[in-house]
């Protein structure tokens, strides 16, 4: 591994997991968040040397399987994506949310998410969205 | 960005104008400037060393007197660099004017300064102020030599 | 043949499941960033450092001999090349002159990016400065610097380039109607007011992405594009290759809101690839986004009205100034002007009126089309415009709206009859939902605005064909930029056909595949596209009726069965709106904060149930973000907001919540009665808030983004300088809205 | 073009690194404003060292003196300490305020403080408290008040062979206030417009018996309001004598024009929220 590699770089042009986009390119607009070791984290801003040994989870790892994660099916009823760019970054900061608080008030789902912007939704559909998924 | 200074120079006008129109003397008034050298009439090459927190540039160009006006005590200077390294380009155009003051003379630079390429992305508030800095100390320098 | 009645519920009053939803959240959906192909080489651009200069000179020696590097080309090699939706004005690399910053003299191939990039900062150019011209205005004075001085030479697809009367325009339109001279000299009033509108950029978050390869004679590029056909005819006129020999493949584009209309990259990636022999691919960084792209046009509209004494219109004036940037190129419409240029007070009766539209080039990055071009610059301005009149005759401003609305035999401002007209339900829906005229809080206020805009007018086809197995695939040429169009058509199939929507697959097809479409765009999709899958569902009921075979008898018998839909719409309709929206305003700050939104908008039919509301939603928040912090700012025609820190759109913890009333019982001319809700939503947030603001605290901003800033200075102004009513808190948290 | 990349164990080792490698060295933490600076080309070192390994430069830890708060202890960390909240839950509230649960779950407070962004939000409130930091050099250790770290726009008065390896924060005397208001009119994740922290403690006659006033984004540093600190010493803080010292910030402060305001606009703001942060210090000690 080149040490001037991102995560973003090697997850998508190194190991082809091209799930998660890249967007902004400067941690603002959340398209490449991605779990490491559970942690919430822009794969932009994360040098790839800081995650070898560590487990790092991507939109593809979300559901088991055909079954889609509960969060995954919400967003696809409630209408928590439109044309998708996004999406694998809120469903990984929606997943990260919800396993640290289950059952976040709308305050806590504004504060945890406003790091990843969707230009579609108005986010009224990301919100009912984690609201389903955790009832 | 457009950018103006002043400053009073303790000294007739005569020696602030020989002093601003040698370019390499006026030159050692840049904070960062290494060796400038002439490269024809009225032209020359140089070096400026600026530093933006952990960002070097080094600037690498030419510099000019486009113009020079004694009676009026008007010049103008422009200045082409280029950081090969970091990738970007500095293009400054300064019009200085002496004014009499009595024994002193007031020292007038606006000067418009484009910065273009990737350290153009840098952050303008920030550009801004490095360039104001710069053509602070400048004026500055050139009056406490010339005191 | 009989087909049996479903049994099923109504498909329509079932929420839709996303066609391509799975896809979605899995990280399955593939878009033009995620492909590459087999000896893919990587392509930059050098651009200029000034917004208008000859170019001299441009020396690649360095560049073509540095490691990896595969390819570079310049002006030179590419000339006569020039791309454009309708004026292909734009060249592909500046061979003698740049018209702004960031306007592009070389390209590199290499392979990789960086290497790319490095080649692209060792091309050493020579320019020799001309004048630049950044305001509009002072670009029509007589003696301006002319910025296309050959646009003789430049190609006009489909037809006459319009005549224009100074040669920095590149649109002109004066609309006249009525008699406008008497309707002023019969007025009880007159009020005239001049209203800003800044550049402001579509903001999507997937940047410009393409790809481009030559295998044999064809041409084919995968392109975040979302007109995937015109992208192909307009190349094809660029490059000099017949258009049925490009294939054109538009994944799933992340985001549109108008602005991947216009391609910046396909055309240099193809002389790249025609030099390279290999496939190029670029993917434009965001700050480049930012800086090149076709933003919506900034534009400065005065407008003045004659009223009765009952504030009835009875003419109106308007003169409007677009600055449409360096090039004409992102423009799609015959007048080289955003689209519906003159429609300055959308959805009311206007007797009379005399509106005139130019669009002026700078040495600016070019503007072209954004979510309902010229609306949000025509509704702000015109809707804060009325507020202004009915304050000033003191009629409320709602009453003022429902005495202007237009109704059904009346006449627009752009001299249209309309044959139907919701605008009165809509406004009395919306005082009812809104409980207007009730009180508000101290420095609360409330503002409304009212707007229309059309339903999407166009023509398309598309294939349904029933298979051995049941099953039925439509195949179609729509791009899917997130409006849901796919299960649109989808739906629209089964009901018509009485089956279950799982029985209907979409599948797209690249332009070398599927039937010629005009792109996602202009309200359009749902009642063109939808006509067409109704279309294409009758033919198919028609042709089981000639063969007396049921649906399920045909597949086994007679399949595989296609049909080809037709649908086209071209009525003039227009779907109304009104936004009702409370505001609290710290008078210290300037600080606003919407408490409360109620939209209400005629949809006709809703298909997509879960998509039309996120379109509104959307549109509500999309809108907001460009009325209340977005602007694309420049210094001496140089971006400086070049990343989306400074550039900032709305968080989840900025959109305020919104109470959304349909009004779906009048049927408009899509499937089933559906109208358009894609471009309903934004264009009016800025004169609601605009009009709550003042209606709050007596602060009157007339231009956008409406900011803290500008409120406090309006207040300050009003005020005289008053020290401050502190109501702070010890949470760290204040001050946020 | 890369760069090698050293992981040291100590900060010795790090120091070492450091001399051998003297200018053509850059020093990461938590790495986000290196990456932003590396892809954007501004910065070319051949040699990065990066200090997440060291383990004597994480963690937090409290005692009755003070809190100390190791230079690779992450925004998010710092948050979520029951140690900081403990000591001041202001100091909780304005980790909180940064950015966004992502860029505080990797950036680190010590990179924060080296990178001397003046629209920072924990700078000013550390201010506010008195903190300092201490850096490491083959010397040994030095320690620097928080007032006298920053220098200019990304510049710090940390010597080129010097590591931040920790911050202190001394224990606030009982009955101290203390405050951070974040001014963020346009989105909710964004820079301040200005920002103000403020501590300010009473005598039992009701008399500022101590206060420290500080403000982000208003200048090329964040800055202390040394004019409105004196305007209040021993001053009976009630509605009128608040406003007037918040109104001497303007004395204090240098900002400039950017998209978050107009140096006017925030020179403005500075008064309205340093005046905001004194009256709820005020009202707050009932």
């Amino acid at each position: 591994m080149r040490a001037d590699r991102r995560l973003i770089d090697a997850l998508r042009d190194d190991l082809g997991c091209i799930g998660t986009k890249e967007g902004c390119s400067i941690g603002v607009c959340g398209a490449c968040s991605v779990l490491v070791d559970g942690k919430l984290l822009s794969a932009c801003l994360m040098p790839a040397v800081f995650v070898s040994g560590r487990a790092v989870t991507t939109v593809e790892g979300l559901a088991r399987g055909d079954e889609l994660s509960p969060l995954q099916d919400a967003f696809i009823r409630e209408g928590g994506f439109q044309c998708g760019i996004c999406t694998p970054g809120q469903l990984i900061a929606a997943t990260a949310l919800l396993a640290e608080r289950r059952r976040p008030s709308d305050d806590e789902i504004r504060e945890w998410m406003m790091g990843n912007l969707c230009r579609c939704t108005g986010y009224h559909g990301i919100t009912r969205a984690i609201k389903a998924a955790m009832a | 960005m457009k950018l103006s200074h002043t400053a009073l120079v303790r000294a007739p006008r005569s020696r602030v104008w020989k002093l601003v129109t040698d370019v390499p003397a006026a030159a050692r008034c840049v904070p960062g400037v290494a060796a400038v050298t002439p490269s024809g009439t009225g032209k020359y090459k140089g070096s400026l060393l600026v530093q933006l927190g952990p960002v070097r540039l080094v600037l690498d160009g030419d510099v000019a007197l486009t113009a020079t006006d004694e009676a009026a005590g008007k010049a103008s200077v422009r200045a082409d660099a280029k950081d090969s390294r970091l990738g970007g380009t500095v293009r400054a155009t300064m019009d200085l004017a002496l004014v009499d003051k009595g024994e002193d003379t007031e020292l007038r630079i606006t000067s418009d300064v484009r910065i273009a390429g990737r350290i153009g992305e840098f952050g303008q508030p920030v550009i801004q102020r490095k360039a104001d800095q710069l053509m602070t100390q400048f004026a500055e320098c050139l009056a406490r030599t010339l005191a | 043949m009989t087909l049996a009645k479903s049994t099923l519920p109504d498909i329509l009053e079932t929420p839709e499941w996303r066609v391509e939803g799975r896809d979605k959240v899995t990280g399955a959906a593939r878009y033009a960033a995620d492909i590459t192909r087999p000896g893919m080489l990587h392509a930059a651009f050098v651009g200029s450092p000034f917004p208008h200069a000859r170019v001299a000179s441009v020396d690649v020696e360095a560049a073509r001999k540095m490691p990896g590097v595969r390819a570079v080309l310049t002006g030179a090699d590419v000339r006569p090349a020039r791309f454009g939706r309708r004026l292909q004005d734009w060249p592909v690399l500046a061979w003698d002159r740049v018209r702004f910053i960031g306007d592009r003299v070389a390209a590199v191939a290499a392979d990789t990016v960086e290497a790319a990039e490095r080649a692209a900062a060792a091309i050493a150019v020579e320019y020799e400065e001309l004048p630049a011209v950044f305001d509009p205005e002072a670009a029509l004075a007589p003696d301006a610097p002319v910025l296309h001085p050959d646009a003789a030479e430049y190609t006009y697809l489909g037809g006459t380039r319009p005549p224009r009367s100074h040669a920095n325009m590149q649109g002109h339109v004066v609309h006249e109607h009525g008699d406008v001279t008497a309707g002023f000299e019969a007025a009880a009033a007159v009020f005239e007011h001049e209203f800003v509108v800044p550049r402001v950029h579509q903001a999507y978050i997937e940047p410009r992405a393409s790809l481009v390869w030559i295998e044999g004679d064809t041409v084919h590029v995968v392109t975040t594009n979302k007109a995937p056909f015109a992208l192909r005819d307009q190349m094809a006129v660029t490059i000099g290759v017949p258009a049925a020999k490009i294939v054109v493949d538009t994944p799933h584009v992340g985001g549109d809101f108008g602005g991947k209309g216009l391609s910046l990259d396909e055309f240099a990636l193809y002389f790249l690839a025609r030099a390279t022999g290999r496939p190029v691919r670029s993917v434009l960084r965001y700050a480049d986004e930012l800086q090149l792209s076709n933003t919506r046009h900034a534009a400065r509209i005065r407008l003045r009205t004659a009223v009765d004494p009952n504030g009835r219109i009875t003419a109106h004036q308007g003169r409007v100034v677009f600055d449409g940037g360096a090039y004409a190129a992102g423009k799609p419409v015959a007048g080289l002007l955003p689209g519906g240029p003159t429609l300055t007070l959308a959805g009311y009766r206007v007797p009379a009126a005399r509106v005139e539209a130019v669009a002026v080039y700078t040495n600016t990055l070019p503007a072209g089309h954004a979510r309902a071009p010229s609306q949000p610059q025509h509704t702000f301005a015109a809707e804060s415009h009325l507020d202004l009149i009915a304050h000033a005759m003191q009629i409320d401003p709602v009453e003022l709206r429902v005495r202007n609305a237009i109704r059904a035999g009346e006449t627009d401002v752009e001299g249209n009859v309309w044959h139907d007209s919701q605008a009165q339900r809509v406004i009395a829906t919306l005082l009812a939902a809104s409980q207007w005229g009730g009180t508000v809080g101290l420095d609360h206020g409330r503002g409304v605005a009212f707007s229309a805009r059309h339903v999407g007018r166009g023509k398309t086809s598309l294939t349904l064909t029933l298979a051995a197995d049941g099953s039925l695939e439509v195949l179609t040429g729509v791009a899917d930029q997130g409006g849901g169009a796919h299960t649109m058509i989808q739906r629209v199939v089964a009901r018509e056909l009485g089956v279950d929507v799982a029985r209907v697959h979409v599948r797209r097809g690249d332009t070398g595949h599927a039937n010629v479409d005009p792109g996602v765009g202009g309200s359009r999709v749902t009642p063109v596209a939808g006509n067409a899958a109704v279309d294409a569902a009758r033919k198919l009921k028609a042709r089981l009726g000639e063969l007396v075979l049921t649906l399920d008898d045909a597949a086994r018998t007679a399949a595989p069965l296609a049909v080809t839909g037709e649908g086209e719409q071209n009525e003039h309709v227009f779907g109304t709106y009104a936004y009702s929206v409370e505001v609290s305003v710290d008078r210290a700050t300037g600080c606003f904060r919407v408490v409360d939104a109620v939209l209400v908008a005629d949809v006709g039919t809703v298909i997509n149930p879960v998509a039309v509301r996120g379109q509104l939603e959307g549109g509500f928040v999309f809108g907001l973000g460009q009325a209340v912090m977005e602007e694309l700012r420049l210094d001496d025609g140089r971006v400086t907001t070049t990343n989306l820190g400074d550039y900032k759109i709305p968080t989840i913890a900025d959109a305020p919540s919104l109470r959304l009333v349909l009004i779906t019982d009048a049927p408009g001319p899509g499937p089933f009665g559906a109208k358009s809700a894609g471009e309903l939503a934004n264009p009016a947030v800025g004169a609601a808030i605009a009009n709550a603001i003042d209606a709050a605290v007596g602060a009157r901003v007339m231009s956008l983004p409406i900011t803290a800033e500008k409120v406090r200075a309006e207040l300050a102004k009003r005020e005289g300088y008053a020290p401050t009513s502190p109501d702070g808190t010890a949470d760290s948290t204040a001050g946020r809205r | 073009m890369t760069y090698d990349y050293h992981e040291p164990e100590t900060v010795a080792e790090a120091l070492d690194l450091m001399a051998r490698h003297g200018e053509d060295a850059h020093l990461v933490a938590g790495a986000t404003a290196f990456t932003l600076l590396w892809r954007q080309g501004l910065l070319r070192p051949g040699h990065v060292i990066g200090l997440r390994r060291i383990v004597g430069l994480g963690g937090i830890t409290a005692t009755d003196k003070e809190l100390v708060i190791g230079a690779t202890a992450t925004h998010r960390e710092i948050e979520r300490s029951a140690d900081v909240a403990r000591h001041c839950p202001a100091l909780t509230r304005t980790f909180a305020s940064v950015a966004t649960v992502r860029i505080r779950n990797q950036a680190t407070l010590g990179g924060n403080l080296a990178h001397a962004d003046p629209a920072q939000d924990p700078p000013p409130m550390l201010m506010a408290l008195g903190a300092e930091v201490v850096a490491a050099s083959a010397a040994g250790e030095r320690t620097i008040a928080l007032d006298d770290l920053f220098v200019d726009v990304f510049t710090t008065s940390l010597r080129s062979d010097e590591v931040l390896t920790a911050i202190r924060v001394p224990a606030l005397a009982p009955g101290t206030h203390a405050t951070y208001l974040k001014f963020l009119p346009q989105t909710a994740d964004d820079y301040a417009t200005v920002s103000v922290a403020a501590t300010m403690r009473f005598t039992d006659d009701g008399e500022v018996a101590d206060v420290r006033v500080a403000l982000g984004a208003c200048g090329p540093t964040p800055v202390r309001a040394r004019s409105v600190e004196d305007a209040l010493a021993g001053a009976v803080p009630d509605a009128a004598r608040i406003a007037d010292a918040a109104a001497r910030v303007d004395a204090d402060i240098a900002p400039f024009d950017d998209v978050r305001g107009s140096a006017g606009y925030k020179r403005d703001m500075a008064r309205v929220w340093t005046e905001r942060a004194l009256l709820s210090l005020v009202e707050g000690r009932a």
